[in-house]
C-alpha cells in the first residue's frame, strides 16, 4: 500500500539539472565564485543556471564560494593559480576584492562580475556584469509596497552582516522610511518563526514584512498566523513553495532578480568572449532584475519554479 | 570475633553544622540557573510590555523547547564528560532523511521516520564508538562528524531532489498521525500551546529521574566525574557514554521530526550553530563543562534563559544589530548570577 | 565488621583452595618493563602479602589481577580457568574488590554513591529501575562508622573528604563487595594508627571469612600481623616468596630494608 | 653527617630500554600532523593537477599564515588550559576599530592601530581577568565576549558608517606604510609571497622557543597540566593565564591589521566561525584539548593542513556541496592518522 | 645530603629563633569548621612534628603555612611581622617549602621540569631568557640519586612514576628549594622503610642545616626519631603540644592510637 502513497516525487518526470556533462568539449575552463553561505536557496538557482551554460557551451566549471571577503579573494587568487580560461565572480565587497581581481586581469584572465558590484565591477577590471542593483531591488519593492499603503515594514535579514542583503532593506528604507529591519537565524526556521511571531506581537503598528529569502518567506506565513497580524508579505527570490503561497495570495509578490539567468549569463558571456571576443552590454551592465512574481503572472512561472530554474 | 570497633562518638558532630534544608537546596546545580531566570524575567517583564502577556510566554516557552529537547541530551553527555558539536546538524539530517526517503521512493512517512531514527541512532553510537574506541576528545571526533553531516545534509539533497531544500511532504501519507504526534499544538484560551513543550517537559522529566534515581545515572556521573576511577569500580564506561551520544541523536531526531512536520520542508544548510545553544543552555544550568556535575532541570532553566533572552529582545523592541551583544551580556550575566548564588549557598570548594 | 563480611562473603570457599594464579607474568607500559616472571597464588582463607620498594612493581602486579591492564607474558588463572580481564568489571564479577593506590573515588559524586558506584542497589533489574536510595545511605554510614569514620553528611561530595577518609571509604566498599578476592594496595598508608588498625582486623576477618586477600604494604609489621605468604618484589621481579612458617619479621625487614641500614638509621638518627 | 645514602646501582638500566633517538623524536606531539600533512599533500598532489605550481604552494601557505598566526595564540593558550571563543571576531574588532576610528575623526592609521592594540589586549584581559576571578570556565566567557563582539562589531559599523562593512581607507595617511609592514609581498619569479606567511613562520619559532627554553614556556605547560600543582609551587597562575589571553588578542589584532591593510575594507560580520579553526589547528596538531601537552610546531602544521585541504579541494575541482563532507573526513583522518602515529611510537599511557 | 641542604639553607638562621608562628588560627571550608584556636610555634634548627587522626585538620594547617588557603581566624607570623599569603607564592618567597599530600606533581611534564617547576634556572632575569636545561636535568638526576631513586629517564612524564617516586620527586624537590623553613605532610606515606628512613634524615639534617621543620605523620616512631616539639591534633583543636622533653614515645603513642586499643589489637591478630 504504502508504494501507492501519493504526494511523492513524479516517477516520470526526470529532474534534469546536473550540468557539465558535455564538459570540456569546448576546453575551456572557468571559476564561479560566490559569495554564498552553503546551502542558500537563491545561489543555488545561480549555480544551476551557471551549469547548464557550462553544458550548453562545453566549458568545465570550477565553482566555489565563502561569504568572509578575504576567504572569497583566495579563491579568485586559487583560480588563478590553477590558470583558468576565465573567472566569474561575484563582487560584493568591490574594495576587498580589488586586488584579487587585478591579480587575474593581470594574469591576462578574463573576468565577468554578476550579481553584485554593478557600481565597481569597471573599477575593478571586470569585462562585464551580469545582475540587479541589490539597493535598485530594494527601491522598487519599497514603491510597490507604498503603493499597497505600507508605513511600517519589517525588513527581515536572515544572515548577520550581509551587505547584499543589508543594502536591499536600505533600498526598502528609501522608499518607505518607517522600514525597521530585524535579525533572524535563517538556520532554524523555528528560530525564525518565534522571533517573527515576538517581533509582531511587540509592535503591533508593522504593517508589512519583507523577507529576503524564499524560505524565511514561508516561515514569515507561520508568524504572521500565529501572531495573529494582518501584515502583508513579501519576498525577495522564489521556490516552489513560495510561488505555490503567491498564487494562493498569502505572499503578495516577489521581487525576483533572476538568478539562474545571472549564472547562465556569466558563463555565457565568458565562453562568447573567449571563443568569439564578444562583450554583451554595451559596456553597460546587464540587469536580471528587478522582475516581480505576483498574482498576474504567477501562473506562467509557477512550472519554473518546480525545475528550480526561477 | 566479634564488633570490635566502637562506633566513633556521636558528640563529633557538634563540630559539623548540619546544613538546613534551605542550604541544602541551595547546593543544587540548577539553583543559580534558577535565580537568573527570574531576575531576566523580572527584567523583561519590566523593560517589555508586550512581553507581558500569556501569549508571549508560551511563544518563549515554544522556543525554548526546540533548543531545550535537545539541550537535555546534550546536558546528560557533558554530565557524562563528553561533547556532540554534530547534534545541531543531526536535526536536519533526520529531517531531510525522513523527507527525502519518502518522497523519492513515495512511501508511508512512517517508514521514513523510522528508518531515520534508526539512521540517527547509528550516527550518535558512531560519534560515541569512536570517541571510546580511539580516545580523541569528543570535541574533535563530532566536530568531524558535524563537518561531514553538514556536507552530506547539503551533497544529498542535492543530488536527491535537485535542490537544496526537501520538497513539500504535506500530501504524503503518514503526515497527519506523525504530525499529531511531533508538532500540533492546542489552544487555552487565546494562548496556543504547542505539544513540543510537553514533550520537553517529558524529557526533561525522565532525564532527570534517570540521573538522581537510577543505576544509570550514577553511572553518568561517574563517567563524566573521573572516567579512570568509575572503570576501576567496575562503571561499564564505554557503554554509558555510547549510550549517552545516542540520547543526544534521538534527542536531535525528535526535533527533527517536530520541525519536519510543522514546516513540511526544510532547508539543506539548517541546524549549523545550535549545537552552540545547547551546550549554552546546559552550562548556563550549571552544567559542569569538565564533565561530572550537573542537572536536567538546570539545562531545561539554561533552554528557557536562551529562549526568553532571544525573544525578550525583541519584545523589548531593541537595535536588531546589537542583538548578539545583548545576547552575550545576558549570558555573562546568568552565568554571574549562577555562580554567586552557588558562593552564596556552598563556599564548599569540590574537587 | 565480621558481619559485614561473612553476610558477603561467597559461602562456597573452602580455605587453602587457590583462588587466583600467576604464572610466569609479565607486563610492559611501552619500553618500560615494569614487571616479569611473576608466580603467585592467593588462597582461599590465606592473606598473601606484597612488598617492595618504590616503582618495584606491586601496583602493576594487582592492577593486572584486579583487570585494569591486561599483562603481556604469561597466564593469570582464576578458580582454576584462564582468564584475561577485558575491564575491572570482569574482575568484579568473578567476586574480587580493589582498593587502588591512586585511582579510588569520583571526587564530585556524594559519599554514599561513590560506596555504591558500580554496584548499586536497585529495585529491579532493568536499566532504569529506581535506586534504593535510603537504604545505600544508611549501609555506606554505617559501614563506614565500623571504621571509626563518621563523615559530617553522607551526602557530601567525597573530594571535600580528608586523604585518610577517602581511603577509608575505598576500604570499606571494597570490603563490602569482595566476595571472594579482595586486594589492598597500600591501604593504610594514608591512615593513623587506629584506623590501620581497623585495617588490619578487616584484613584479619576477611581471611576467617574464607576470602583471599592481596595486601600491599610497605610496612613489614603490619604485614606480619596478618599474612600467610610473603612475596617481595625488586626491579619488577620476585626476590623472595616464602611462608608465614619460611620467614621471620626480622628476615622479612631485613629483606626490605636492608636491614643494617635500618638499625643505623635509628642510632644515626638517635638523639 | 656525611653522604651516607649510596646511589641505586646502576645495573637497574638494564631493566629499562634506554629510548633511542628516533624514538624521543616520534613522541613529540607534532609528529603525527606532519604524517598527516605529507599524507594529505601527496593526496593532493596526485588527485589536483593545478595544486601541483609552486604558486598554488604559496597560495595555500598564505591561506594557511591567516589562520596559522592567530592559531598559535590559540594553542599556546590551550596548552595553558584555556579556550578562547572570541579570537575569530576579535580579528576583525580590530580591523574595524583601526578602519573606523581613523576615518571618522581623520587621523593618521597608525593612531587608530596602535589605539585598536591597545583595546585588544584590554579584551584579552578581560577575558582572561573574568576567567580566572569568576571561576568560569573561559569556554563560557568568551563566548560571552564572542556574542558581544560580533553585536558590538555590527552595531558600532552600522551606526558609524550607516552601512555593514567599513569606508575604503587607502587614502588615510599612514596607510602605505602600515600597509608594509601587514600585508606586502614580494615576488620571486612567478609566485608571489605575502609577508604574512614570514610573520607567521616569526611567531612560530617565539612561540615554540618560548614553550620548550623559557621558564614561561614551562609556567604554561603546569597550568595547563594541573593548575592546582602549579599554584601550589608558586607559579603565577593568574598571570601566566591573563598574559596567554593576551597573546592570542595580540595576534587576533595582528591578522585583524593584515586584513584591512590587504583589502582595505572590513565587513562588519566577519571572522564568525574562524575561532573554531584556530581550535581545529591547535589540536590537529597534537595539543591536548584538556591542555599541558602540545607546541608550536605542531599548531603551525595543524593550520598548514587545514589551508591545504580546503583549497585542495577546489584545486581538485570536486563539487562545493560537498566540501564540508570532504572537510569533516580529512580532519578525522589526519585525527586519526595523528593518533596511530603517536601510539606507535609511544605506548607509554601519560596521566 | 647534607650538601644540597648545606648549599640552599639561609645561612642567618639561629637555632631556637622563630620562623613562624600561628596564633588562635582557625579555618572553616564553608560549613565545616576544619580548624580552630591553633597556636604553634616553627623555630629554626627544631622539628615540629603535627600527628592526629584522618581529617584532624593537619593538612589544613600546613595548607595555611604554605599560603595555599587563607586562614579565618587569628595571625600567622613568619619572621615576626604578620603575614596572610595570598598565594603559595609568597610563601615560597619566604623560604618556606612544602611537599602536598594530594597536590604535587603535573602529571604530563618532565620530571626534571617539575622539579625546578616555579624556580626555574634561567640565564638571566628577564621573562624570556633562555631555560638552564642541561643544568637542570642534572642536578634533578643527581638530588634524586641521594633519595636512591633511578628514573629510567629523567625526561618522562611524571605521571608515568610510581605513587612512591612521585612522592620523593616531590620531597626532593622541597629539599632543595627549601632555604628556611620545610614543612612535609605525610611524606613518608607512599614509602618502603629504605625510602622512609632517607627522608627521616632529610628532615634530620635540614634541622642541623637550622632550617625549621614542620612533619606531619601518622607514624609516632617516625616522629620521635627527630621530632623536637609535638603537636597532636583532634576534630580541628590542639589536644596536645609538648616538648621532646615532657613527653616520650610512649605517651605520644598512646595519644595518637588510644595505646590500649594498640595492645589490644596487636593481642587480637596474634596468631
Ligand atoms: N576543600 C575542602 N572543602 C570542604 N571540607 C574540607 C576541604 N578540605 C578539607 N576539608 C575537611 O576538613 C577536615 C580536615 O581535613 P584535612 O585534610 O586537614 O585532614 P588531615 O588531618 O590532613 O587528614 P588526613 O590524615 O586524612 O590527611 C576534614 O573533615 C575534611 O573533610
Ligand atoms: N602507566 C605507566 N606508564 C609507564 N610506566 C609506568 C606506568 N605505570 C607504572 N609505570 C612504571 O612501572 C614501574 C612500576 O610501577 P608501580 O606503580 O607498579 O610501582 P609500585 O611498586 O606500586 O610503587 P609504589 O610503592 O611507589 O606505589 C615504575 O617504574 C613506574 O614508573
Ligand atoms: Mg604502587
Ligand atoms: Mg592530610
Amino acid at each position: 500500500a504504502t508504494a501507492c502513497s501519493g504526494g511523492g516525487r513524479e516517477k516520470t518526470e526526470e529532474s534534469d539539472t546536473g550540468g557539465g556533462n558535455a564538459a570540456g568539449s569546448s576546453g575551456y575552463t572557468i571559476a564561479f565564485i560566490t559569495h554564498e553561505t552553503p546551502g542558500d536557496t537563491f545561489w543555488d538557482k545561480v549555480k544551476n543556471g551557471a551549469n547548464q551554460a557550462a553544458k550548453d557551451t562545453g566549458v568545465t566549471l570550477k565553482y566555489s564560494n565563502d561569504p568572509e571577503a578575504p576567504k572569497q579573494a583566495v579563491l579568485i587568487q586559487n583560480a588563478v593559480d590553477s590558470k583558468v580560461s576565465g573567472i566569474a565572480t561575484t563582487l560584493v565587497t568591490p574594495d576587498a576584492l580589488a586586488g584579487a581581481v587585478k591579480a587575474a586581469t593581470d594574469a591576462k584572465i578574463p573576468v565577468v562580475g554578476f550579481n553584485s558590484g554593478i557600481n565597481d565591477y569597471q573599477r575593478l577590471g571586470a569585462l562585464m556584469y551580469f545582475g540587479s542593483d541589490e539597493t535598485l531591488a530594494g527601491t522598487e519593492a519599497g514603491k510597490k509596497l507604498a503603493e499597497q499603503g505600507a508605513k511600517h515594514p519589517l525588513c527581515v535579514i536572515q544572515q548577520t552582516g550581509s551587505v547584499a542583503l543589508e543594502a536591499r532593506c536600505a533600498g526598502v528604507k528609501s522608499s518607505v522610511p518607517g522600514t525597521e529591519n530585524i535579525q533572524v537565524n535563517g538556520a532554524d526556521d523555528a528560530a525564525v518563526t518565534s522571533t517573527l511571531q515576538a517581533k509582531l506581537a511587540q509592535d503591533k503598528s508593522i504593517d508589512s514584512i519583507v523577507t529576503l529569502g524564499a524560505p524565511q518567506a514561508l516561515d514569515a506565513i507561520k508568524a504572521r498566523q500565529q501572531a495573529g497580524s494582518q501584515a502583508k508579505l513579501v519576498t525577495f527570490d522564489l521556490n516552489e513553495q513560495a510561488a505555490t503561497e503567491i498564487k494562493s495570495g498569502n505572499i503578495l509578490f516577489s521581487i525576483d532578480q533572476q538568478p539562474y539567468v545571472q549564472g547562465y549569463m556569466a558563463v555565457t558571456s565568458l565562453y562568447l568572449n573567449l571563443k568569439n571576443g564578444n562583450d554583451i552590454g554595451g559596456g553597460k551592465a546587464v540587469l536580471t532584475g528587478p522582475s516581480f512574481v505576483d498574482s498576474a503572472n504567477i501562473d506562467k512561472i509557477l512550472p519554473f519554479t518546480k525545475n528550480n530554474t526561477r | 570475633m566479634t564488633q570490635t570497633v566502637a562506633p566513633a562518638p556521636s558528640s563529633h558532630s557538634a563540630d559539623r553544622v548540619r546544613p538546613a534544608l534551605a542550604s541544602r537546596l541551595m547546593a543544587r546545580p540548577e539553583i543559580g540557573a534558577l535565580v537568573a531566570a527570574i531576575i531576566i524575567f523580572i527584567f523583561f517583564l519590566v523593560l517589555a510590555p508586550s512581553f507581558r502577556s500569556a501569549e508571549s510566554f508560551f511563544t518563549v516557552l515554544y522556543q525554548s523547547s526546540v533548543i531545550g529537547i535537545v539541550a537535555v541530551g546534550v546536558g546528560l553527555l557533558m554530565i557524562g564528560g563528553e561533547f556532540d558539536l554534530s547534534s545541531g546538524v543531526i536535526v536536519y539530517t533526520a529531517g531531510l532523511f525522513t523527507s527525502m526517503f519518502c518522497w523519492y521512493y513515495g512511501v508511508n512517512l512512517w517508514i521514513g521516520a523510522i528508518l531515520s531514527l534508526a539512521f540517527c541512532l547509528l550516527l550518535g553510537f558512531i560519534n560515541g564508538y569512536l570517541v571510546m574506541k580511539t580516545g580523541i576528545p569528543s570535541f574533535l571526533i563530532t566536530l568531524g562528524t558535524f563537518f561531514v553531516l553538514q556536507g552530506a545534509n547539503l551533497g544529498v539533497t542535492k543530488l536527491v531532489t535537485g535542490t537544496v531544500s526537501t520538497p513539500d511532504i504535506s500530501n504524503i501519507d503518514g503526515f497527519d498521525s506523525l504530525g499529531k504526534i511531533f508538532a500540533s499544538s492546542f489552544k487555552i484560551g487565546s494562548v496556543t500551546i504547542w505539544t513540543s513543550v510537553l514533550w520537553w517537559i517529558l524529557f526533561v522529566a525522565l532525564a532527570a529521574w534517570t540521573l538522581q534515581r537510577t543505576r544509570v545515572g550514577n553511572w553518568i556521573f561517574a563517567v563524566g566525574g573521573n572516567p579512570d576511577s568509575a572503570r576501576a569500580v567496575g562503571v561499564p564506561v564505554v557503554r554509558t557514554k555510547i549510550g549517552l551520544f545516542m540520547v543526544v541523536s534521538f534527542l536531535g531526531w525528535f526535533v527533527g521530526m517536530h520541525q519536519l512536520f510543522r514546516f513540511n520542508t526544510l532547508q539543506a544548510g539548517g541546524g549549523v550553530g545550535n549545537e552552540f545553544l545547547y551546550i549554552i543552555a546546559a552550562v548556563v544550568g550549571g552544567t559542569l563543562l569538565t564533565g561530572g556535575f550537573g542537572n536536567a532541570i538546570g539545562v531545561a532553566i539554561g533552554a528557557f534563559i536562551f529562549g526568553m533572552t532571544s525573544l525578550g529582545i525583541i519584545y523589548a523592541g531593541w537595535d536588531p544589530n546589537w542583538f548578539k551583544a545583548f545576547l552575550g551580556v545576558m549570558l555573562l550575566l546568568a552565568v554571574l548570577v549562577n555562580l554567586y548564588v552557588k558562593r552564596m549557598s556552598t563556599r564548599r570548594k569540590v574537587g | 565488621m565480621t558481619d559485614t563480611l561473612a553476610d558477603h562473603a561467597d559461602k562456597g570457599l573452602h580455605k587453602g583452595e587457590p583462588l587466583v594464579e600467576m604464572e610466569g607474568v609479565g607486563k610492559s607500559y611501552g619500553a618500560i618493563r615494569a614487571l616479569r616472571g611473576i608466580n603467585l597464588r592467593v588462597n582461599a582463607g590465606e592473606v598473601t602479602c606484597v612488598l617492595g620498594d618504590n616503582g618495584a612493581g606491586k601496583s602493576t602486579l594487582i592492577k593486572i589481577i584486579s583487570g585494569l591492564h591486561p599483562h603481556n607474558e604469561g597466564s593469570l588463572r582464576v578458580d582454576g580457568k584462564e582468564v584475561n580481564f577485558a575491564s575491572p568489571r570482569e574482575a568484579l564479577s568473578h567476586g574480587i574488590a580493589t582498593v587502588y593506590q591512586d585511582l579510588a573515588v569520583v571526587g564530585l559524586m556524594e559519599v554514599w554513591r561513590n560506596f555504591f558506584l558500580g554496584s548499586e542497589l536497585t529495585a529491579g533489574r532493568y536499566p532504569l529501575a529506581g535506586l534504593k536510595v535510603k537504604q545505600m545511605r544508611e549501609i555506606a554510614d554505617t559501614e563506614l562508622r565500623k571504621m571509626g569514620i563518621v563523615v559530617k553528611d553522607i551526602n557530601q561530595p567525597i573530594g571535600t573528604l580528608s586523604g585518610g577518609q577517602r581511603q577509608c571509604v575505598a576500604i570499606a566498599r571494597a570490603v563490602y563487595f569482595g566476595a571472594r578476592v579482595l586486594i589492598l594496595d597500600e591501604p593504610t598508608a594514608a591512615l593513623g594508627v587506629k584506623q590501620s588498625g581497623v585495617v588490619l582486623k578487616y584484613v584479619a576477618a576477611a581471611r576467617d571469612a574464607g576470602l583471599g586477600v592481596v595486601f600491599i604494604t610497605h610496612n613489614p609489621h603490619h604485614a606480619y600481623m596478618v599474612g600467610d605468604h610473603f612475596v617481595i618484589l625488586k626491579l619488577g621481579a620476585t626476590a623472595l616468596d616464602k611462608t608465614r612458617k619460611e620467614v621471620g619479621l626480622d628476615e622479612l625487614t631485613q629483606q626490605m630494608a636492608g636491614g643494617d641500614e635500618l638499625a643505623e638509621l635509628s642510632h644515626e638518627l638517635k638523639r
